[in-house]
Formats: C-alpha cells, structure tokens, sequence
C-alpha cells in the first residue's frame, strides 16, 4: 500500500517518462540507491540542484523534513555523489557544496550540547529544513504556474480588424506666438532688411485686409467697391480697407474701373 | 470522425476566424479547426451566415473578403476608434516656423518673395503642411510671369493664436523686449535652440 | 459633450476592444475612444459588463487581465485552434519557471537571491529570455555592494497567464507565510556567499 500512494504521487509530479534508457522509458526515479550507471547522466540531469536532489531524497524516504535525520541523508547524499565522481561526469559546484554543508551539519550534531533544551536556534539543522522548506514551495508554485490556463496553449487573443476607413488621428505640434514672432524676426535679421521694414500694427491689419480682398475676389469677376466697406467697422475699418485696396492698387494686383464719372467703382483681380 | 452540434460549430469557427491571424476560407476551416469534425460544406455555409447574421447589429461584423472571412469593425465607428492610433507629429522646423510668420507679416505674399527674404527656397512639403493645418491658403494670384500663388492667413490662424486679427500680432516695438527675454522664452518653453530643427 | 445611447456605447467599447493592439482598461476607454462622449464610470461598467455575458455563450469572451479587458478564446476550444498553428508550443524548462516563480512571488528580487533560494546559480539566458518576452523587468537595484538589479513582473506576465493581479497567483498565501515565519530572506542573505556562488 505505502508503495503504491507513493507510486501515485510520483506519476503527479512526473507524467511524462522520467527517463529513456535504451530507447525504454523509465517511468519514476529509481527505486532506492541503485542506478543503472548509464542513467544516473540523464537523472542527474532531471534534479534542479542539490536541494531538489535532497527533497527528493527525503519524500523518497518520506522523513519528515521538520526532524531530518542528517545522518541518514548525508549518507544517501553521499553515495550519488560518489557515484557521479566515479563515472568522471563533470559535477556541478553546487552539489559539492551541499555535501560540504551536509558533512558539517553531521559533525555538529555529533559534538554534545552546550545546554540543555530543544532550541531550534541551535539545531545546525534549522537552516538546511528552512532552505528545503522553501525551495519545495519554490517548486511547487513554478508547477502551479505552468498549470495556470495562458496564451498560446490554452487562450488565444481575439481580434478583429478596424475598418480600412479608419484614419490614424495625427496631433498637430503645438505652436507658441513667441516663436512665429522670433521666426520672423530671425528671417529679417539674415536678410539684412531688418531697418527697411519697418512693421507696425496698422500695416499688419492693411496686410490682413489685402488678403481678405483678393480672396473675395476670385476668378476675373468685377464687384462693387461698396461690398469691402461696411458700417459695422466704422470709420477705421473704412480706411484700413481703402488702404489696402491702394496697396494692392499699387502693386498691381487689382483693376479699379469706373465707368461713368460719379458711377459705380467696380473692382477685379488683375489678370494678365 | 465525430459529430458537432450546431452550437459548438458556431463557437469553433467564431473562435477560429477572432483568433487566425489572417482571413480564413472554408478549406482552412475544414482542413484546420475542423479537422477532426463531420461538418458539411452546407452546414459551414449556414453557420457562417448565422455568424453574420448575429454580428450585423455589434461594433464587429463578419465580412467576407478575398482570402476568407475576417471580423472587422463597424465603418460608422471610424472616426472614433481612429483614437486608439493617436500619432504626435514633430515639432515644426525653423523653416516651417519663419515661412508661416512672413506669410503672416507680409501677406500677401508669393514663394518667390518669402524665398528672397529667407535667402534659401521653401519646399512644398511646408506649404502644404501649413495649407493642411488650415493656417494659410492662396488668396490670389500675382500678375507677374507665371502668376504665382498669393498666400495669406486664414481665420484657423486667428483662432489658434486666439488673435482677433492679424493687427494684434506682436509689432517690432515687442521685437526687442521679446529678443532681451528669449532665452528665458525658450527655457520655459523646453526648446533649446537645437530642437529647432533646419530641414 | 455629447451624450451617446447605451447601445452606440457597446459597439463602440466592444470594437475598441477587439481592434485596440493591447488590452484597454476603464482609463484608456475613457480618455480614448470615449473622450467625446459624456459616459459615466457606472455606464461604462455597465456597458462592459453586458457585453461580458453577451459573450458569454459564444466563441470568445470578454475577460479582465492586468492591463485591461480584452477578449480571448474560450479555453475548451484551444485543442482545436491550435492547429491554426504551425510552431510548436513554446516550452518553458523547470529552471526558468522556478526562477519566473520566484520573480513573481519575491519581487523585487536580486539575481542572487534567487539563486540562494534555487541553490545553483541562474544562467543568464534565462534572465535574458524573461526579459525578452516581456515578462520581468529590472524594477531597480539593491543598495548592497555590486547594486545588483532588482527584478519584478510586469503586466505582460500577469496578462500572459490571464491574472488580473499578483494577488490571484497560486500559492501567494503560503509565501506570505513563510516569509513572515521564517524572515527568511534576511537569513538567507546571512548565508555566506560560496554557498551559492559556485559555478
């Protein structure tokens, strides 16, 4: 009966063949300290380290890791590793060291007690059951976590196209007035015509104007001079507009006609 | 090979044309998700018009395209999930800044004239951004050989620069007081002169 | 603002999702395909919540992970839609799981910590493989001569494995309690160094 719930607990934690040996699956960790010398490669292999060798041995032996019997362990221990030294295999550091340990924690047990009590401080045992204690928490969690339902083996994302018509949103750059006003100022200075263009607020708004103008009148239609004017502005939109009218005048950019004295002033663009 | 009901071939090929990284046909779903199943090719047929069917009224719809069926999205939501792609554009070159001020200082003005002033010629790739962002648009044409394009501000510019017209623009007499603080200017702002960029 | 009707609301979130390239959570809703509209935090919950069990019977549902909600095929189904796949399952050894497990339930945790807890030492490949799939990151570094990193999980881990956050990982209780009743990293760093460092 006891090998057999260990037989279960076994095939748990190891579905899949613990080892291939001659093409032939080897389907638990070997029975007690015997191995087959061709195998111990590929069990060695199998243990993540000397503590997971340990807790191997252990729950083999089903000790209670609370009250390991050193001795026993060390000895067990021992034999692998002897055995790992005799077939030349390259053994890792690590499992020399807990030997190293292992050995020290026998010989301490040996020596006899200072005081009287079961002080776990003192038992030389109480770190290796601590690290053994949280390494197979350690293992157990990376079993629940390759247990966990995850992408690529249990879910797979949804998704779903948008429509071609959906256009990427551009955020246009911010632009402060203090740098449009240092550009121009840095474009007059290399022109070396700063002095010749003398800007002023009045200017700005004939400039304005000039282009409200030639944008009313698009293609070489005629309209009225009195559609630019209009009462709302008051006296000094009625010059800022005659003003720019006579830039543009001026830079021949616009027709005045007048077809009769006292007439209607009609006004075009200019066209060649 | 086993049966699958109705239900289950619904879900399978849902899941199967969400989940394909590509359009999938009926000869992929036959000979892949459906594999181990007896599904007819009439039974396919009549599950995927259920499917599109069921999607027709949600954000995502079964459609139909060349290499097989697809969900994608309803086009009516364009213009909102357009968001989920939002793309900072860089900050505008020295170029790009000194032609949209002398657009706005002298206009009406040509490409011509802004390149005297700047000694170097003006892309089109500035005109056209400056055009796209609604900031200037031709006003006219200059009666001059070749009759170039007048360029002006528009009512976009105003707004962005929160002017009421252009009379409001800083004149030269602010030149020299700006000048003095420039460089607390562009420290506040994080732009050392670098990140101006010269195309 | 204007104001969306409750059925306009599930399409538009129900398509975000389903085209958005990572999960969206209440805040990139909101302040994304959303921001237009007027929605409360009760609607938009609401509205997630339908769609939640309108998916429910289907093909694919809607499901919470760490960074948000995205929708994911129904785990009975993913015998079959493997075969949409060519590649071979990605395999993760006990070595790098134990090292990801320990990340996960320790973090921040040093390189060598983990190999003082694992009893051999770490390869830097499986450092690098974690890293490369974007489920750990350096978190930052431990005030100790060396200042080695400090490693965390990121969102993408939680993600990976459908988890919404660290507190849903198997077996955080019983780390919980030995750490508290062993204090044990403080006498594992007691431990000297050639226990570990013997490559």
């Amino acid at each position: 009966m006891a090998d057999d719930s260990e037989h279960k607990e076994l095939e748990i934690q190891q579905p899949l063949p613990f080892a291939f040996i001659h093409g032939e699956a080897v389907l638990e960790k070997p029975e007690d300290l015997y191995i087959p010398p061709d195998a111990l490669e590929v069990i060695l292999e199998a243990f993540e380290g000397p503590l997971d060798l340990l807790l191997y041995l252990i729950r083999k032996q089903k000790f209670d890791i609370l009250n390991l019997p050193v001795a026993q362990i060390t000895r067990q221990y021992m034999e692998y590793v002897e055995l790992m030294k005799d077939l030349n295999l390259e053994l890792a550091g690590e499992y020399l060291v807990m030997a190293a340990i292992l050995a020290e924690i026998k010989s301490r047990l040996l020596l006899p007690k200072r005081s009287e009590g079961d002080d776990e401080e003192d038992d030389p045992r109480a770190e290796l059951i601590r690290r053994l204690r949280e390494y197979e928490l350690v293992k157990h969690s990376a079993e629940e976590l390759d247990q966990l339902p995850r992408e690529e083996r249990d879910v797979f994302v949804a998704a779903a196209r948008v429509d071609e018509s959906c256009q990427p949103i551009k955020v246009q750059p911010d632009v402060a007035l203090q740098e449009l006003v240092l550009a121009f100022q840095a474009a007059m200075q290399r022109a070396s015509a700063f002095e010749h263009h003398h800007i002023t607020p009045e200017v700005l708004s004939t400039r304005e104007r000039m282009s409200q103008i030639l944008d009313l009148l698009q293609g070489d239609k005629f309209m009225p001079f009195g559609a630019f004017f209009s009462a709302e502005e008051g006296r000094a939109g009625v010059v800022v507009t005659f003003l720019a009218m006579l830039e543009l005048v001026k830079e021949s950019m616009l027709d005045l006609v007048q077809a009769d004295a006292f007439g209607d002033i009609h006004i075009r663009a200019r066209t060649v | 090979m086993a049966r699958i009901n109705k239900d289950q071939l619904k879900q399978l090929v849902e899941a199967a044309i969400f989940v394909a990284d590509s359009p999938l046909d009926d000869t992929a779903l036959m000979e892949g998700v459906l594999a181990n199943w007896t599904v007819s090719k009439k039974q396919l047929a009549d599950c995927l018009k259920e499917l599109e069917l069921d999607y027709r009224p949600r954000g995502v719809q079964l459609v139909k395209v060349a290499s097989g069926y697809r969900f994608q999205s309803n086009p009516a939501l364009s213009p909102f999930l357009a968001r989920l792609w939002q793309e900072q554009l860089p900050r505008y070159s020295r170029a790009m800044l000194e032609t949209l001020a002398l657009i706005a200082y002298r206009q009406p003005i040509t490409r011509g004239e802004i390149e005297q002033v700047r000694g170097v010629s003006v892309s089109s790739h500035i005109v056209k951004t400056l055009t796209e962002r609604g900031w200037i648009k031709v006003v006219g044409h200059k009666e001059v050989p070749g009759r170039p394009s007048l360029y002006g501000t528009t009512k976009g510019f105003l707004d962005y620069f929160s002017l009421r017209s252009l009379a409001e623009l800083p004149s030269m007499d602010a030149f020299a007081q700006l000048a003095n603080s420039t460089n607390s200017v562009e420290t506040a702002e994080g732009l050392p002169p670098q990140n101006v960029k010269v195309h």
